[in-house]
């Protein structure tokens, strides 16, 4: 065992920690949080995994940080949505609104 | 073996700060505590060799998503007066993660 | 009652998996690896025309994937401006007099901006490169943003749609020059790679920027453009 | 020659997106109108030159697989790049005219519309699972951006929960990638299934192609993870829906059915090709039902996108140990209900939206009297539905035939069950709606006129979907051809 897989490790229980929150809180930038963090779970694999086989590999460091960019672009998009939609309707969550009968935290 | 010992305990500290940042019940700290697992996802990065990542992450993750969020934060708590004025909806911020 | 035993549910479902996942991460980690890439990369390395590897990986060996990203970054940016229905993005109550964020820019504005400019250099042979310095100059717009300090040029007008492309339009037309030349899509030139390179990475640092400010900027809505339908005041 | 169709098909899209940014709606419409007769002619081109010469691979950059990044250019790729082309073309000509040019926001519908079809594109061709990826998070951003374009709460609580969902679906399928990676050190899946033919399967990347399918499914609204689907698909502009319907939501399908068909023997299991199986066939009975009870007229058609989308998830337990003649079988089956899914549905959103815009009114009960107005629209509804129906000579019907003999010819009997409720069921929701708009109601006799290239659109989409069932052999044909192994012709 390696440190490197450690962190592997490490991100599979971030991933873990990261959809209990993106399922189970209602508030919106909670969610946000939640994907956030679930994502850097997902990085912590994505460069831990390889490496501790082969050393430090540029490939999915190079990929972690087109998926950083990414997820920063998401971020933001969802909060101009959520600010918008706060704006409008003065909720900060999804649920309990009439129009969703069978709404659900997806 | 300080290695590991550092690798443990900045693990630990992920988690922590993640979990933290996820149920802490006040919006406002949760996002604080949110930069603060940035910065520790930055540390991480170092520790995995990952250099471009640890700057990225200090600069995208931490820096901006932080602003972000609190600038955020601070929009929808300061709207959230004029909204309870209108008792409307009166659950919002901090709501309850239970 | 009926939440909490979803909350437990869910919890459990996620423990669940965390641990499945773990198992499947210490499982393959157990395989002796089968990685001939790094190998790979590091033998092509002289061709890439950059000496950092994540650099090369980045701008040359995979740059269709660094193209769509800036687009995914454009798209966000578009869809902010998109919501900001407001003719002007200047919020008047984000003018701060805190004396404290004064001193701090005073000082950060010129050190962020000389930092994003090293990050940029640096990324041809040591970490750092168009992302990282991007950010660090949103970062110096947010500050100087947050200080009241005007800026004109993020009006949802065509100033900032032009910056918005401009890094994508850069990269697209080297990717279309490139094909203009012979060769495959987004094949260097290989005597003109390390300065198409600096010059894809130059802008996109701009258009990074541009974009994650705009997004910064278009968030807030301002109250008095927009009234709710309804609503009394 | 090649060369330049991949630079029309990948890169001028991406120009288009930026042109029409630069400039205001009319413009951004005109800059369209050349835009789409290019890339008409150059998907065209692409699809003629792999019916002549078969597919290749095509490596961007000069880089080889697994260095760069590689496209898989073949004639399932080439079949939905046309298909992608004649859809959108529709959906982007009949938006010129639905939209409002006045609001000042719908300038940006131009370049988001843009970017989606370059992301589509990037998605049929692609063969490295990471840039799979970032196609995907093009494609969900902008459509996210599409359906919250100028709308007011209500959609962006749609868009919100689809853009939620959408970035949960793209990280399980990242990390479905990162575990892939791990294991075989290549992204390219094409150098993936080199590897599984050479050694035994290894345990551990069979939650890989789990999470990915999962991921995927998501975005695709497979039951039970569809309820995203309905709100924002229901709630766009008609033009936004039908992108969305047609082609958005099959974006996702064919990766998760190129993944299966390349990893599924080795990687996956009978029980989890079953069980998603299994989901699919209650995805259509659900969801048809659900259209069935839906008051609105466009919930009605997003409802029965979930249905049509769960017959596509019956490629899994289809292809799975079944012999080669039963798996192509399906294969074709599947490609045929997407294309006949993708007409039928962008043309019977894009009717939605012209009746809805003469009764000014998106309730079903609305479109009372609406037949003795508005014949063309409707009539174009009723010819997409017969499609949906899965009637004969429809492509839909030639679709549920192929399915029918492949669920047959595998034993699996039960899947039968699902194609014949299926048909009955949408025939259910379908005529609920022909008799509303049926009923005679003489009070209302004033109805909005849309013009006459609003009605063509869905008409000549709907007549595609209808004709489809005559030369279903002609496109399918393409699709079985010889793959050339080594580089672009």
């Amino acid at each position: 065992m390696t440190s490197y897989l450690l962190y592997a490790l490490a991100g599979a229980a971030l991933c873990g920690i990261g959809l209990f929150g993106l399922l189970r809180l209602s508030h919106l930038l909670r969610k946000l949080l939640a994907f956030n963090i679930m994502g850097s779970g997902v990085f912590l694999i994505m460069v831990g995994l390889p490496q501790h086989q082969s050393g430090p590999d540029p490939v999915p460091q190079a990929l972690v940080l087109t998926g950083i960019v990414v997820a920063i672009a998401a971020t933001a998009l969802a909060v101009v949505l959520i600010r918008r939609y706060y704006h409008q309707s003065g909720m900060t969550s999804l649920e309990g609104e009439a129009g969703s009968r069978e709404g659900g935290p997806l | 073996m300080t290695d590991w010992l550092l690798d443990g305990l900045l693990v630990l500290a992920l988690l922590a700060t993640a979990a933290a940042a996820l149920f802490s019940r006040d919006l406002f700290r949760a996002v604080v505590v949110f930069i603060a697992f940035g910065l520790l996802m930055a540390v991480a990065w170092v520790r995995l060799q990952a250099p471009d990542i640890a700057l990225a992450e200090a600069a995208i993750g931490a820096g901006l998503t932080g602003v972000l969020l609190l600038d955020a934060v601070s929009h929808l708590g300061n709207k959230r007066q004029k909204a309870l004025r209108k008792t409307r909806d009166p659950d919002e911020r901090g709501s309850d993660p239970s | 009652m009926i939440r909490a035993v979803r909350t437990c549910f869910i919890a459990l479902a996620c423990i669940a998996f965390s641990a499945v996942l773990a198992a499947s991460i210490w499982a393959i980690a157990g395989d002796p690896g089968q990685g001939t890439l790094p190998q790979l990369l590091s033998e092509n390395m002289s061709r890439s025309g950059v000496e950092h590897p994540v650099t090369a990986v980045l701008l040359n060996f995979r740059s269709y994937d660094t193209l769509l990203e800036i687009g995914v970054l454009v798209i966000a940016g578009i869809a902010g401006i998109s919501m900001s229905k407001t003719t002007s993005l200047e919020d008047p109550e984000l003018r701060t007099s805190d004396p404290l964020l004064y001193a701090l820019q005073r000082w950060f504005i010129p050190l962020m901006l000389v930092l994003a400019g090293y990050l940029l250099w640096a990324g041809a042979d040591r970490p750092g490169g168009a992302f990282q310095a991007g950010a660090v100059l949103a970062a110096t717009g947010v500050l100087m943003r947050l200080g009241g300090i005007p800026m004109d040029f993020l009006r949802p007008g065509l100033l900032l749609r032009l910056g918005l492309v401009l890094g994508f339009s850069v990269f697209l037309l080297a990717a279309v020059v490139s094909v203009i030349g012979g060769d495959a899509f987004l094949a260097y030139p290989p005597d003109m790679t390390k300065p198409l390179i600096l010059v894809i990475e130059s802008v996109l640092t701009l258009s990074i920027a541009m974009v994650l400010l705009a997004l910064f900027v278009s968030a807030p809505v301002n109250d008095a453009e927009d009234p709710e339908e309804g609503d009394p005041s | 020659m090649t060369l330049w169709l991949m630079a029309g098909l990948l890169f001028t899209p991406l120009a288009w997106a930026v042109l029409t940014l630069l400039t205001d709606f009319v413009w951004g419409r005109r800059v369209t109108w050349v835009g789409i007769l290019v890339q008409v002619l150059v998907s065209l081109g692409l699809w003629l030159t792999v019916a002549q010469h078969g597919g290749f691979y095509y490596d961007l950059g000069g880089w080889g697989a697994p260095l760069g990044i590689e496209l898989r250019v073949d004639g399932l790729a080439v079949t939905f790049v046309l298909l992608t082309a004649a859809v959108a073309s529709a959906c982007g000509l009949h938006a010129g005219v639905y939209i409002d040019q006045h609001k000042p926001w719908h300038r940006y519908f131009w370049p988001l519309f843009w970017f989606l079809w370059s992301g589509l594109n990037a998605v049929w061709l692609g063969g490295d699972l990471f840039n799979l990826y970032v196609g995907l998070e093009l494609i969900s951003l902008s459509a996210v951006g599409l359906v919250a374009l100028g709308g007011n709460a209500n959609a962006l609580r749609a868009s919100i929960r689809y853009l939620l969902a959408a970035l949960l679906g793209s990280l399980a399928y990242l990390l479905g990638v990162a575990l892939i990676y791990g294991q075989f050190g290549t992204l390219s899946i094409a150098g993936v299934v080199a590897w599984l033919d050479n050694h035994s399967a290894p345990a551990g990347p069979g939650l890989a192609l789990a999470l990915m399918i999962t991921g995927l499914a998501l975005k695709t609204a497979l039951f039970p993870l569809h309820r995203w689907l309905p709100p924002a698909h229901g709630i766009a502009k008609s033009p936004v829906s039908a992108l969305l319907s047609a082609l958005v939501v099959k974006a996702s399908f064919y990766i998760a059915a190129r993944l299966w068909l390349a990893f599924g023997e080795s990687l996956g299991s009978l029980a989890a090709a079953q069980m998603v199986g299994l989901l699919g066939g209650a995805a259509v009975v659900w969801g048809s039902w659900l259209a069935c009870k839906q008051a609105q007229l466009k919930q009605v058609v997003a409802y029965s996108s979930v249905a049509q989308i769960g017959y596509l998830f019956l490629l899994f337990p289809l292809t799975y140990s079944v012999s080669e003649s039963v798996s192509l079988q399906a294969q074709q089956g599947i490609t045929l209900q997407v294309i006949s899914h993708a007409l039928a549905k962008a043309a019977m959103f894009l009717a939605a939206g012209n009746l809805i815009l003469s009764v000014g009114s998106s309730r079903i009960d609305a479109l009372a009297g609406v037949s003795r107005f508005l014949p063309f629209s409707l009539f174009s509804f009723g010819l997409a539905g017969v499609s949906l129906m899965s009637l004969p000579p429809s492509g839909g019907f030639a679709a549920k035939w192929l399915l029918l003999q492949a669920s047959l010819g595998s034993g699996q009997w039960w899947w039968a069950l699902v194609l014949l409720a299926g048909g009955l069921l949408s025939a259910a929701y379908l005529f609920r709606i022909y008799r509303a708009s049926f009923a005679e109601n003489p009070e209302t006799d004033q109805f909005f006129h849309p013009s006459k290239s609003l009605e063509i659109i869905p008409m000549v989409l709907a007549v595609m979907a209808l004709g489809l069932g005559f030369v279903s052999e002609q496109v399918l044909s393409v699709m079985a051809l010889p793959f050339a192994e080594e580089g672009a012709p």
